[in-house]
């Protein structure tokens, strides 16, 4: 196996506005893949519908840009039906946590093996700027011009609530931590959920980079992402925003069980099957 | 072929002049046409709770073992364990059993109102088992006499009292009760014992037995004899979702994700046990649309993939498969439709998901649909939906019913040597060299490269695309893609099932259905057959797209046709004549599949002049 | 009326012998018919980011505002910053502008490839407004000479470098290009220059100013005086979903619930400023499932209640409608089409939801479907639409398209004296006592009472229900309530209005269709009428039920129908043919819509003897 | 107004198993629905599909038996409608935590006047017993033949990171404290998310009113529900199961945003925007 560059992982070019947040995640996704030197035809990338979940065909692999909210069911079947593929999923916050949040609980109960690319830009980019359930409460937007009246969500502490066994947060700000949070939630043998914040310069005027830039800061080396309830804590107290990996569990994931049963031939099964039904 | 013998129905009292001639004296009925000579109907009623199903689920294992073919239906409510009605009604015959059964020959009531709220059905010189002797709510023991009309026979057990007596409770009255019908009726006991013996263990036997021993006299049973016989020892009792789900194994299905909905749920329960043996999975999703989705990716990954669901599942399925549609992946969606709107009536029978079938998705959203009529029908074309998804890379939908997948039925094993899969279009080594997932095609078709694949990377989509997959929102490529992902609905109407005809070949009269009606509209059709009418019948198996020249062939000589569906709005006639079929619909909505009298007598109605 | 003037065009380039000659000659033309003398059509194009799209619209205000009639009709990617083309196109007539036009007179050209791409669409005579001294990535300036067809004008003006100088950016071209414009045609420039100060502020004006100055000569334009009228002042210019919004509130809506969407969203927003004006609440739900239901509550809790969506969204929303059929609670639900299937050319016009609007949901589910055809309507059949929603307790949708959603006319203020507003059927004192929600009546409707109403309490349900609301599994209740849910759809074809006829009313071929292709129709019918071909078209716009009586009428006297619509399958078509009408297809599936000659070529062709 | 008894909110016949917890859930809610003292006719209960959801029919009170999973959404649109009414939502575990888990976070966030009674049984009762997202890992049932790899979603910690303004947890078996629970979610202002446990005795051999009797305790008279991490801290670990409120917090609802707009005649409005038109 060659050793790969990050362009070896180039797909069609990127529509997005000049300076979106999301040419940084592609560019720190590509790093990744090639530091991990995963081969394209062996990597799914399933995302749902928004303008983040665009980067489905902007990644060499065998891509499924589907439908809104359903990157991860996608994702899933994919998984299962062959588990050996590198499988990623990536959604928007409107995407991920809106119109497809139901899905998350489950993704994380179940330990499915997939990196979960949550793409945070406080709003619904692709339509053009409505608040997302990442918004701030009070946010002045065209369907709330008085102020949204709605707090928002706290999509690491969900995560983490629901069981997720690999939970982190990145910026594409600050690319080399975001590079390494992509590997380790790739390299994590079950569900991580990666937390990105990705400014959309076109329609949000408060999360912009400067803002990130300031309110983020990388976790410190003294932080062990050993503890659930830990990480919890901090997810629901934090006053700057922590970039890297919160919690880290080892555990079977979903398609480890069920892989001791003898396989048969079908013909054979269903000759047996024969015999219950007489 | 007897030649006009006029029956005791509607149509034969009136007056012969106002009936059409022209239709009458066929001579020439195809060889295909099935005929139940004789048989007998067995219904246990009481109410949930009572064992009725388990009870009907026995007796029907009971007489395919004893060497008879049957089919065993089964009404009951929704609640889990409230106090609705509750009945199970066994048929059997010498023959494949088509239908139900319209009237009752034996009933076996498991408590009062059961006599009465069944006796309509009893036919002259019938039967009722019933309980004489019923206990109170305190257990204290009342009598019960009912008022049967003539020619109606009574027989008295006591089936609270001996079920009270041996297992001081009343769970047993349902073995007490076989215990007697097997007295009663000469259906070899050790065979029932062997049953019930297996299921809820040796203890149980004595209820049984204690039902046997209270019946002294053999009562006279309509004349069919359930004495043992050597036959169908090889065949086997399936329900229709059973089938269906071991012909998806046979297949080759690798993933189904469902989520539990009646009467869908046992198909998933069912592959949930097998499909692990053949290197398969499932799982339970947390919706719907998680469901069809899952089965997408898994396509998408190479594997063959289904979901079923009912009604409601189905209404959350359309965005899904609508995104199949577009990004042209193969799946197999099985709908085992009840009653509805909405949660409707969840464990009723009915056909009224055509619609949301063929046109459920927005746009102009191409897909193929699917529907079985018999439990031997579930597994083969439950196979043909994947070879034909797989074909044309294109969602297929299976449209069984609530009393297609629950009957059961006694089926030969199926023939698994004749089975031909088809294999997914793969792109071949110089495909792969700029390789365009969605290349325009003669048919229609591209070769689709799965993961794994070097050089086969692409991006599926739902947005409008070029060959290649990028978005394209250019009016001729709109069009070029749209004309692509339908012609290969033509190539479905090649390469899928023909319809079936039954009946006279010189008919002028016909009747079109689908599905689960056909084993009443057999019946029917042979007996009007029988007594001379000129008439046929056609059953699509491909509702969606049609193949209309089969259709036009069978409609070209007739002068009427009838088309017959269990629904209210007439959905089939509907898309007939959007075919340019014209016709007339027959329609049936009270949950409960047709009586071949009903069907026989809509047939009659058409010979009257008009 | 002119007798006889062969067009040229297909059909008047064959032999007079090809011809049906009976089709020929028609005098009599509908009084009805609306007819455009004189336009004038005016194409801003660009990429998106060039402010093509503001551009147009701030022209159509002030061809308004100068007193003519208007409408704009854009066309752009989906991308929200990409380098798709783009564009704006103005029409402007003495009458009102009944379709977007097929030919451009005036090209206004942001950059190089505009020219090019639209060139083909410059009609003869034409002019060309192009940048003939653009900048190169790096700031410094080519030249540009388009190589320009005879009879074709070019007027050089130097966009960007004007642009750059005065705002240091390229952002101001499309300013730059009105002034221009305004230098060329005569539109008064203070009707340019007030809009451009209100919206991007008096430093602006200098860009629009610079262009004004740049054009030395004014060019002929066709003859088509932009100059100043005193008409119109009155009159406003808005969208279709703006005028939609406006209905809605017209008709006393309270609670709006929705899911942004392309091309849908702009309703929302619209009412989430307005809606609590009037005491009224919006929400954007977390996507379309809660947003149908949020409505569906809100409409039980006794408030009119609406949601809007597009193709996407109303796939996730028919379980919902579903339970609004069988509950029986009155919703309006706003389909504003894109074009499909899946995700789609979410920006792109396309008339392909009729299927799923019609027969979206699994089970047999009543809905009534509405299309308007014009800005106009949009305003008074989305009142219509809560009126039969709430006299028949029944889910009403609206099909309108990206096309009229989001174009913008010039239309009257509404008649608001006129407006009747249905009010919902509610219980009475003798009612309420022992109420039952679903009573059956003669009608199908039952009087509906809501939470605060003292022995008006029951439960609402999805199950199959008796007339108190209780679940019931009986036969003959699921056929009575199921009777009685569609028995609601005949009053609704009373209550509704009337489909639309125009052209000649000695009319041999007809023409039928839906929603907003009727413009173009109009025009092309106009025509027609004028050389002498016995044309006419009817517009229904209930399009579910069908009135059919009266689109039996219209087809009577016909020897051929056309349904023209804008998707691939002909929809309208077959649901015409399923309700006995025998027709024709006509049909355009490429993301824009029908161009009046498209269609005037149809009709021509219907000519031919066959 | 007269003093209300629980029998004056008697509804149809309920159609439950003998002996299913639901029957004490009913109870409960009629005897705090009297102590309240609410009027059945201001009294709005929608709920999704499942056993537990039967419970609209159950009430006297404008009840609305929906589809699976939208009890929320449905009673949201009751609440935005007309805000004067007490909106109840019940749902079941399959109910409110999969088909509809997606409608919780925002029902919390938005802090709907709502109280909503997730009435848990751990599996799908109607369906006849297949697990739900409460189901312990490894439960074996017709669907999970070898016992399922899934591990189980904690629904109060989930509601407390959603931000619900009132979040207990009660069960029939100790009836007093789920009366008081359901009073102090009723007159709570703002989303009340009730946790309920409710043994399904035909299909739960597990999780019966036996083993909740042993591993369920009231919450200790000194914990104070003032603290939303604490809370968490407390669902995330407690071995047994807290019976009572775990977090509360007095925040302004929903549908008091908006409320001082002057609100004019809709002819007015109309002609008001022809001027914006023109
Ligand atoms: C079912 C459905 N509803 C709505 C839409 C319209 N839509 C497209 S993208 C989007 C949201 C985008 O927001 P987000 O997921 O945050 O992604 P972003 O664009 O911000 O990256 C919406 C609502 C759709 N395509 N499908
Ligand atoms: C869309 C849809 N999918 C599936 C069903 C079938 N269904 C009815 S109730 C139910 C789940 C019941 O479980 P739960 O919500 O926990 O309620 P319980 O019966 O346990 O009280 C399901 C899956 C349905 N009615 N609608
Ligand atoms: S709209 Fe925002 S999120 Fe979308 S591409 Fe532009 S900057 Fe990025
Ligand atoms: S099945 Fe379980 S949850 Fe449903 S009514 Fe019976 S005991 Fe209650
Ligand atoms: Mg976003
Ligand atoms: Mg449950």
């Amino acid at each position: 196996m060659d050793k790969k560059s990050p362009m070896d992982y180039r797909g069609a070019k990127p529509i997005w506005c000049q300076g979106c947040g999301d040419y940084g995640v592609l560019s720190c996704l590509m790093k990744a893949l090639s530091d991990l030197n995963i081969e394209s035809r062996d990597l799914a990338l399933a995302s749902g519908i928004g303008c983040s979940s665009r980067i489905a065909a902007f990644v060499k692999c065998y891509g499924f840009h589907s439908i809104h909210g359903r990157a991860l069911p996608i994702a899933m079947g994919i998984k299962l039906a062959n588990p050996q593929l590198t499988v990623i999923a990536a959604a928007g916050d409107g995407d991920g946590l809106a119109i497809g949040g139901g899905h998350l609980p489950h993704m994380a109960r179940r330990n499915m093996d997939i990196t979960y690319l949550l793409i945070d830009n406080s709003l619904y980019g692709m339509t053009k700027g409505q608040p997302s359930p990442t918004a701030q409460k009070g946010v002045v937007s065209k369907t709330t011009p008085k102020g949204s009246p709605e707090a928002p969500l706290n999509p690491v502490a969900m995560a983490l609530v629901y069981g997720a066994s690999f939970v982190g947060r990145g910026f594409p700000g600050k690319p080399d931590a975001l590079v390494d949070l992509i590997k380790e939630g790739i390299s994590h043998r079950g569900f991580s959920f990666l937390h990105i914040l990705s400014p959309c310069i076109t329609f949000n005027e408060r999360e912009t980079f400067r803002y990130y830039n300031e309110r983020t800061e990388l976790m410190s080396t003294d932080y062990l992402p050993d503890d659930r309830v830990k990480a919890i804590t901090l997810a629901m107290t934090e006053d700057k925003l922590h970039l890297g990996t919160f919690c880290k569990e080892e555990r079977p994931v979903y398609t480890d069980y069920g892989t001791d049963i003898e396989v048969m031939e079908r013909e054979t099964l269903i000759k047996k099957l024969y015999e219950r039904f007489k | 072929m007897i030649d006009f013998i006029p029956l005791n129905t509607a149509c034969f009292n009136k007056n012969l002049d106002e009936l059409d001639i022209q239709l009458l004296r066929t001579k020439f009925v195809n060889a295909k046409l099935l005929y139940m000579s004789n048989s007998l109907v067995i219904r246990i009623a009481g109410t949930a709770g009572e064992g009725v199903l388990s009870a009907g689920d026995m007796l029907n294992l009971a007489m395919k073992r004893a060497g008879h073919h049957t089919m065993l239906f089964q009404s009951y409510g929704a609640e889990v364990r409230g106090d609705g009605p509750s009945m199970a009604q066994v048929r059997v015959s010498d023959s494949p059993v088509l239908s139900h059964g319209d009237e009752v020959d034996i009933l076996i009531a498991l408590n009062q109102d059961a006599v009465s709220l069944n006796l309509s059905e009893i036919k002259k010189g019938g039967l009722v088992i019933y309980d004489g002797q019923p206990l109170d709510t305190f257990g204290s023991q009342k009598t019960f006499t009912p008022s049967l009309p003539e020619g109606i026979q009574g027989i008295s057990v006591p089936l609270a009292s001996i079920s009270y007596q041996k297992l001081n409770s009343l769970v047993s009255k349902n073995l007490v009760a076989l215990g007697a019908f097997s007295a009663v009726s000469g259906l070899p006991f050790e065979i029932i014992a062997d049953i019930v013996k297996a299921r809820f263990g040796e203890k149980s036997l004595s209820a049984l037995k204690m039902g046997l021993d209270n019946v002294t006299a053999k009562a006279s049973v309509t004349g069919f004899n359930l004495e043992m016989r050597s036959s169908l020892q090889e065949m086997l009792i399936l329900s229709g979702n059973q089938a269906l789900s071991m012909g998806a194994i046979a297949a080759g299905v690798k993933v189904f994700a469902g989520y539990p909905i009646t009467p869908a749920t046992d198909i998933m329960e069912f592959l949930a046990t097998e499909l692990p043996k053949v290197g398969g999975r499932v799982i339970q999703t947390e919706d719907e649309i998680s469901a069809v989705c899952t089965v997408l990716g898994s396509s998408f990954a190479g594997s063959k993939a289904m979901t079923a669901t009912s009604g409601p599942g189905l209404s959350l399925m359309v965005e899904g498969i609508g995104l199949a549609s577009m990004a042209e992946v193969p799946v197999v969606i099985v709908d085992v439709q009840r009653a509805g709107p909405s949660t409707g009536m969840p464990t009723k029978t009915e056909q009224s998901d055509l619609n949301i079938a063929i046109f459920g998705s927005h746009g102009d959203s191409p897909r193929i649909v699917l529907a079985p009529s018999t439990v031997e029908e579930c597994f083969y074309l439950t196979i043909e939906a994947f070879n034909i998804a797989e074909a044309c890379q294109t969602p297929v939908l299976i449209l069984s019913d609530q009393f297609l997948g629950q009957r059961r039925e006694t089926v030969s094993p199926f023939d698994l040597s004749g089975l031909k899969l088809a294999q997914r279009l793969k792109p071949d080594i110089e495909e792969l060299k700029g390789y365009k997932r969605y290349r325009l095609t003669d048919n229609g078709v591209s070769p689709l490269a799965v993961p794994g694949m070097e050089g086969g990377e692409h991006a599926a989509t739902g947005l409008e695309h070029r060959e290649d997959g990028s978005p394209s929102y250019d009016p001729d490529n709109h069009i070029a893609m749209t004309a692509k992902r339908w012609g290969k609905l033509e190539l479905a109407k090649l390469e899928s099932v023909k319809p079936v005809r039954f009946g006279a070949a010189d008919a002028l009269i016909g009747i079109i259905g689908w599905g689960s009606t056909e084993g009443a509209v057999r019946e029917a059709v042979s007996k009007a057959n029988e007594v001379g009418l000129k008439v046929a019948a056609l059953y699509p198996k491909l509702l969606n797209p049609l193949q209309t020249d089969i259709i036009e062939d069978f409609v070209r000589p007739l002068k009427k046709v009838v088309v017959v569906e269990n629904n209210y709005t007439g959905q089939f006639a509907a898309v007939l004549r959007s075919n340019g079929i014209t016709c007339e619909s027959f329609t049936l909505c009270e949950g409960r599949p047709f009586k071949v009298a009903e069907v026989l007598k809509r047939i009659e109605e058409s010979c009257y002049k008009t």
